[in-house]
């Protein structure tokens, strides 16, 4: 008998334990990406109000248990768990986090502090990742990992607080920003 | 927890998080007028940074330079700036306004953060297999050693062009001491040189002093004289007042 | 929010790898026993036709793969086994080799990131061992298998090329990161 897709895919995260890539999963079911994702949707769907959940970053989706039962399973977990945030880490996870990927520059201007140690040390902590720049090969992107996601409580980027209400600031700051390079442009021409 | 607020030398990594504080401590919105009023005390806090290395330093001097811009305009509206200078304030605004946002955002995180942990499942216990591959010889390992050596990052060399810009500031200042001579007749270099000595105080105390003849010049403590039409020009205190 | 009985255990047999008893589960839940009976036949239920089967033994119950998948999940471990091994895996091998035993957190400064994943894939290979810290009961420390001493044709560290000086130089590395990260701290507290 052969199991719906959603569900061997359910088997497949449930065996890995880790995260793994959409495109790994569509090369061991050898089906398309495209099904995969719409088979993870289905997933998702069939684990609402499971005690496991689903989460989706990027190309990367993971099991996990479900936030309500944080506190049952934090009785159980032996690890030690991550000590508090520094005010420069919170600042930074913040805008990688929302940003979703970010160069090291971005981060500095924001912050008007350089902030080469503060990544280090998250991507130490394994809550911050970097990967090249698929834009320009010689700079680095960060993002933040699928376990600051667990820490978090999130499946996805949409569900961090205030989520939509920040896109919107952004997306006002940043028109305002091409506005002044226009306005600019158009004295010195 | 803001209403406690002390300058405390090096409590602030950064110039972003000073200027949003004073900012906040006063209920002021994010504008030009707001950032005026805090130049003042933005400066006196990089007063006692005096003594910090300029890596530390450097970011809260070029956030300064911006700041003394916008405090001249406030006190003379009608000096002119050229559009990098327009530039540079508009740029430092909205950064103060997307460094607020990712801040408060920062506070939800960090009251979310491990509270409703998603834990992973435990990992299933190893049962190894001895499965080398082609690329373990002791050449390669060798070299993975060496490469990792060499990439690994130096004793974090100060970004040279944050310093740089730091440095040029005098330069800076003198340009904007030119102009405002230009329109309120006066002798800055004098002024500085009168009181600070630029080597001992380094480039705070320039700005600092240049900000205070500027507010004198406005409160009419002082006038400004010209003896022929292309020679030096005085300050000369109007009351007995020291400066 | 609370989830329904079935569902926090499934969430507990989800984190366990291990079988539990349901005399664990009940002083887990602080329920007793029969409800938790009901609860696991409830779970049966739900569980059917899904990547993941509830298996029961005597008193001991646990998730497991759903049978349907068994060679998927084979393919799968097989996958975790072989492939060529990752610039970054082969870095900390180098580092294990090396240092001859050292402590994850020394592995994560001396790179930069955090090692955890590329350690278990090299345990699983075979080619790392962790064992109990002589010095500090809660850490592991790592080391290379005799095995791939074996393999590569050593029977001590001191016989790898050049060993004195890229010891010395990685040791220089580690100590220099845990200053840095003293003088960050300082700057961020």
């Amino acid at each position: 008998m052969m199991l719906p897709l959603d569900a061997q895919i359910e088997a497949i995260l449930f065996f890995k334990t880790d995260a793994m890539s959409i495109r790994k999963l569509s090369e061991l079911l050898n089906v398309n990406k495209e099904l995969v994702e719409e088979a993870l949707t289905q997933l998702k769907v069939k684990l609402e109000g499971r005690g496991v959940s689903l989460t989706c970053h990027g190309d990367e989706v993971m099991l996990t248990c479900a936030k309500e039962v944080s506190l049952l399973i934090e009785k159980l977990a032996k690890d030690e768990l991550e000590g508090e945030l520094s005010r420069a880490s919170v600042e930074t996870l913040s805008i990688v986090l929302y940003r979703g990927s970010v160069t090291k520059s971005e981060i500095d201007y924001i912050r008007g502090v350089n902030a080469s140690f503060i990544l280090r040390a998250l991507q130490i902590r394994g809550l911050v990742e970097r990967t090249q720049n698929p834009k320009d090969g010689r700079a680095f992107i960060y993002k933040p990992t699928i376990e600051l996601y667990n820490f978090l409580g999130i499946t996805k980027k949409e569900e961090l607080p205030d989520y939509e209400k920040l896109m919107k600031e952004l997306d006002l700051l940043s028109r305002e920003e091409s506005q002044n390079e226009k306005d600019s442009m158009a004295v010195s021409s | 927890m803001h209403t406690e607020y002390k300058v405390k030398t090096s409590a602030f990594e950064g110039p972003m998080e000073l200027l949003l504080l004073l900012i906040e401590k006063r209920k002021l919105f994010i504008n030009e007028i707001s950032l005026a009023q805090v130049t003042d005390d933005f400066m006196s806090y990089l007063k006692r940074l005096g003594t910090l290395p300029i890596g530390y330093t450097a970011n809260f001097i070029i956030t300064a330079a911006t700041l003394v811009l916008i405090k001249s305009r406030s006190l003379l509206p009608n000096l002119l700036l050229t559009e990098e200078e327009e530039g540079d304030i508009s740029d430092l605004r909205r950064r103060l306004e997307l460094y607020r946002l990712f801040k408060n955002a920062g506070e939800k995180i960090s009251s979310t953060f491990g509270k409703h942990i998603m834990f992973k499942r435990q990992y299933r216990a190893i049962m190894p297999v001895f499965v080398p591959d082609k690329s373990l010889n002791l050449a390669n390992i060798q070299q993975s050693v060496i490469d990792m050596l060499a990439s690994a990052p130096k004793k974090e060399a100060l970004t040279e062009t944050t310093v740089q810009k730091a440095i040029s500031m005098e330069e800076m200042m003198e340009n904007l001491t030119l102009r405002i001579k230009e329109t309120m007749r006066m002798s800055f270099k004098q002024f500085s040189n009168h009181h600070a000595n630029p080597k001992k105080d380094g480039k705070i105390f320039i700005i600092v002093s240049f900000l205070a003849l500027l507010e004198l010049v406005k409160q009419g403590i002082i006038a400004v004289r010209q003896e022929n039409k292309f020679g030096d020009i005085d300050i000369e205190g109007l009351a007995e007042q020291k400066i």
